[in-house]
């Protein structure tokens, strides 16, 4: 299950200057796929009806709830800055300026909930080692295989969302004037892929788990309005 | 075919569960988990994560029977082993990846393993006879598996909602669990509301024994202890770090440097802060204290941290989220070979509801 | 557009009505999800591409948190042991048949007027001859249908007040304040 | 063509309506009251969509879809925290047993 919602989340994402879907409402539907993944770890978690799998999965839920209000408005706002719901259309906007660069704490708040959304890093609650694997406790063989390699792929395919959203998509940066490899968008996303990767590689290096009570308060007295004032922000820019 | 062909690299770097009673020998526990981290061999979280289970020491009966229900929960290919002395772990960690390797061992759920063969400092081998991981005579009121049964209504809650309650057993098989130590806790949700210490095998003494005193020295304790702190909290490697200063002999200002960087790291700090550490168990009125005093006292000459019994650590956990009760276990330390219990286990609940 | 129209409607149905035989809670509300997602992809299919998805996103959203509550609140979250809570249940039936047949008898006998070259295209087109169907929606919403939209706006944060004025509770202040929360 | 559509898409919003309205009324747990209302309104949602897709692309019906979705949220936000008041005070989640609260 967690595979399937990875791969339809990652289908929307232009990978390079097309996407294996090109859907007007991409950004929305990549948001609904990375819920379903909510669903999916609550479910293993419930399923095996054990002590520590179960209180795995009700992690999901404070985690869910607190990164999600912070990480919506962080996809809106550049595809508020784009006019477009659509991830090609929104890399396509940003041929002089990463909205990396312009719009950095959505960016910021973007790359936190990259790791919420895969249930990794600090934010590894609901499978945490504290209740020794959490939603995934019980489960062995084929299905933890699925379980913990779908995780990476929802890692990855939200990391993936990043560079459309906020780095340009397959475009070269615009520093570099001129194309030097022109022709080779899949080249430029993968570079950035695996630097928006790094950069996720830091923050798990930098912060222990995250207590769930602890992250929620976070998330509603700083991220949310932190969330709010840049999506302001952009969106009077955006009108001026 | 998945399957087979990722069996290769899961005998490389097999997960390993370890298993120890109250009674070990510090030093093998210490022994396994440096030679474990020597290779790699990441800690098992659950038996279903597991490749290789390990015994550490002789366990008594009940502990048996909680190894022998673990084991019909690991997924083949799976090596059951023991280690009763320092100087056999790394032929006995040598041999359980050769059995995961080979079929003789894979999916056989035999009970017995073969021994560490003790080598001797001279190199012959000596005491090459297979020894039994379990002592016999064991009852079968296997503890672990902890299987939730709807009950009455909690005894103490807060959120004001009388919720279902579930009583379970906790441990003694759990990463960075105090060994041998079984909590009976009563949940509502993940919150505990109600918890009995019992230390597998070891009944409470009667009168006041030796007080937690740990055989390692007082640094070594206290590394000890934030190494299982920060493994819970996911801190990997600030948590290699410390055990590693642990096993061998640092240099004093080695110490202090690492106790100063973990005072100073502000999102450690902030992930430990507003946990309170009620009954006055300890010195420290919260978790981030204990943390801070734990790290701050490195390199120095302070007496050794308090380690409480197991019965007044899990009198602190009443209250608190299971997670955070894991953490604040792991901070106490509780010594438990100083015994508690034993604990009647709770009745199986009546099936019935409460307001049906 | 007939077949995915019917198979769609007919999984929405018979996954709504499992809703009230499941034995567990857990299980209704993902019968339930399963009704709303049926209905969502009937949307994306008829063009309404953003608010199918939104659909989706809200109602997974919602029924996560509704088997929390479930758990939480309700008997039997595993499934332990068999359940039924239902009152009156004859008459319930009753009042739903007569529903039911009144309104497919209202919607096979009425004659509909459609309006003519509207809705011609195959399961992804639908009446995309004009704009855009989310921009359309959002000009609506921020121009003719302002009033509408204030009054959702209204009524959320008068549900945000409401919901919390009436689920705080005294007792849980007293916990806090005794340091045990 | 467009019409036999619309007769299908609006026989099972019809039949949502009912399923919804059997459980609402059967049912006595507050939380699966809340969900037959659902149903019901999951049918109205389904109706507005095919009434857009039939009539030309109406704006109204996709505002109305919003309204719906709208409603929802709010039906399943209040719901919840009565019944979570409820159960504080009394225990009980069952609507029959709240009636006695009147008193």
């Amino acid at each position: 299950m967690l595979p399937v919602a990875a791969v339809l989340a990652l289908a929307v994402v232009p990978l390079g200057d097309r996407a294996p879907v090109d859907l007007d409402v991409g950004v929305v539907w990549f948001n609904a796929m990375e819920v379903v993944a909510w669903f999916v770890v609550w479910v293993a978690g419930w399923g095996p009806n054990a002590a520590t799998s179960v209180a795995g999965g009700y992690r999901v839920l404070p985690l869910g709830l607190a990164y999600e209000i912070p990480h919506m408005l962080a996809i809106i706002t550049p595809a508020i800055a784009a006019g477009s719901l659509s991830p090609g259309a929104i890399a396509a906007a940003q041929h002089d300026l990463w909205y990396a660069v312009w719009m950095p704490a959505a960016f910021l708040l973007y790359l936190l909930s990259v790791a919420a959304m895969a249930f990794w890093g600090p934010f590894a609650a609901p499978l945490g080692r504290d209740l020794a694997g959490g939603a995934a406790a019980e489960h062995a063989g084929l299905d933890r295989l699925l379980l913990l390699a779908g995780r990476w792929m929802l890692l990855t395919a939200a990391a993936a969302m990043a560079v459309p959203l906020f780095l340009g998509g397959g475009a070269p940066p615009p520093i570099t004037g001129p194309d030097p490899l022109p022709g080779l968008p899949a080249l430029w996303f993968a570079v950035k892929l695996v630097v928006v990767l790094g950069l996720l590689l830091v923050l798990r290096r930098a912060v222990p788990m995250l207590r769930m009570a602890r992250f929620a308060t976070l998330a509603w007295v700083v991220l949310v309005p932190l969330a709010v004032a840049q999506a302001l922000v952009v969106t009077l820019v955006v009108l001026a | 075919m998945v399957l087979r062909s990722l069996r290769s690299p899961v005998a490389r770097r097999p997960h390993v569960l370890t298993i120890a009673p109250a009674t070990v020998d510090p030093a093998l526990r210490l022994a396994v988990e440096a030679d474990l981290a020597r290779r790699r061999w990441p800690a098992a979280d659950s038996p279903a994560d597991t490749d290789v289970v390990l015994v550490l020491g002789v366990p008594g009966p009940r502990l048996a029977d909680v190894v022998r229900a673990v084991w019909a929960t690991v997924p083949a290919p799976r090596v059951l082993t023991g280690v009763t002395t320092t100087g056999a772990v790394r032929s006995v960690l040598d041999d359980a990846v050769a059995g995961l390797r080979g079929r003789s061992h894979a999916g056989n759920a035999s009970l017995r393993a073969s021994s560490g063969r003790e080598s001797t400092s001279s190199g012959a081998v000596a005491g090459a006879d297979d020894v039994d991981v379990l002592a016999s005579g064991a009852r079968s009121d296997a503890l672990l598996a902890p299987e939730p049964q709807m009950a009455d209504l909690a005894f103490y809650d807060r959120d004001g909602l009388a919720l279902d309650a579930l009583h379970v057993a906790l441990g003694p098989v759990l990463p960075h669990w105090p060994p041998g130590l079984v909590v009976h806790a009563t949940l509502a949700g993940d919150l505990i509301t109600d918890a009995r210490a019992e230390v597998l095998d070891v009944p409470a003494r009667v009168g006041p024994g030796s007080r937690g005193r740990s055989p390692l020295g007082p640094d070594r304790t206290r590394l000890d202890v934030l190494t299982r702190v920060l493994g819970l909290l996911g801190a990997d490697h600030l948590a290699a770090r410390a055990r590693q200063l642990r096993d061998r002999d640092p240099v004093p200002g080695e110490l202090t440097t690492f106790g100063r960087r973990l005072r100073r790291h502000r999102p450690l700090r902030w992930a430990v802060r507003g946990v309170p550490l009620v009954g006055g168990v300890v010195e420290e009125r919260t978790l981030e204290q204990r943390v801070a005093n734990l790290a701050g006292a490195l390199g120095g000459s302070l007496p050794p941290p308090v380690r409480p019994t197991a019965e007044k650590a899990v009198q602190a956990l009443i209250g608190l989220e299971l997670g955070t009760a894991r953490l604040v276990l792991a901070a106490l330390d509780p010594d438990t070979t100083l015994g508690a219990g034993p604990v009647t286990p709770f009745a199986p609940a009546e099936v019935a509801h409460h307001h049906h | 557009m007939i077949a995915l129209v019917s198979a769609l409607g007919a999984v929405a149905v018979v996954t709504g009505l499992l809703v009230f035989t499941a034995d567990s809670m857990a299980r209704a509300t993902f019968l339930l999800l399963g009704s709303f997602v049926a209905v969502a992809v009937v949307l994306i299919g008829f063009g309404l591409g953003y608010l199918g998805t939104v659909v989706i996103l809200m109602m997974t959203i919602e029924m996560m948190i509704m088997v929390v509550f479930m758990v939480m609140l309700m008997m039997n979250p595993a499934g332990l042991m068999p359940m039924t809570m239902v009152h009156n249940r004859r008459g319930s039936w009753a009042i739903a048949l007569v529903v039911f047949g009144l309104l497919t008898a209202g919607v096979w006998l009425v004659p509909f007027p459609v309006r003519a070259g509207a809705a011609t295209g195959g399961v992804t087109s639908g009446p995309a001859a004009g704009p855009d169907a989310t921009v359309a929606l959002g000009d609506a919403l921020m121009g003719g249908q302002m009033l509408t939209m204030m009054t959702l706006g209204l009524a959320l944060l008068a549900t945000i007040v409401g919901t919390v004025a009436v689920a705080v509770s005294r007792r849980e202040g007293r916990a806090e304040r005794r340091g045990i929360s | 063509m467009t019409e036999l559509v619309l007769r299908i898409a609006l026989t099972a919003p019809a039949a949502l309506v009912a399923t919804g309205l059997y459980g609402a009324l059967s049912q006595q747990s507050v939380v699966m009251i809340m969900m037959g209302l659902e149903l019901v309104v999951n049918g109205l949602i389904l109706g507005a969509g095919a009434f857009w897709w039939a009539g030309g692309a109406p704006v109204v019906a996709s505002v109305l879809i919003v309204v719906l979705v709208t409603v929802m949220a709010v039906e399943m936000a209040m719901g919840f925290a009565v019944a979570l008041a409820i159960y504080r005070a009394r225990q009980v989640d069952l609507t029959d047993d709240a009636e006695e609260l009147a008193g």
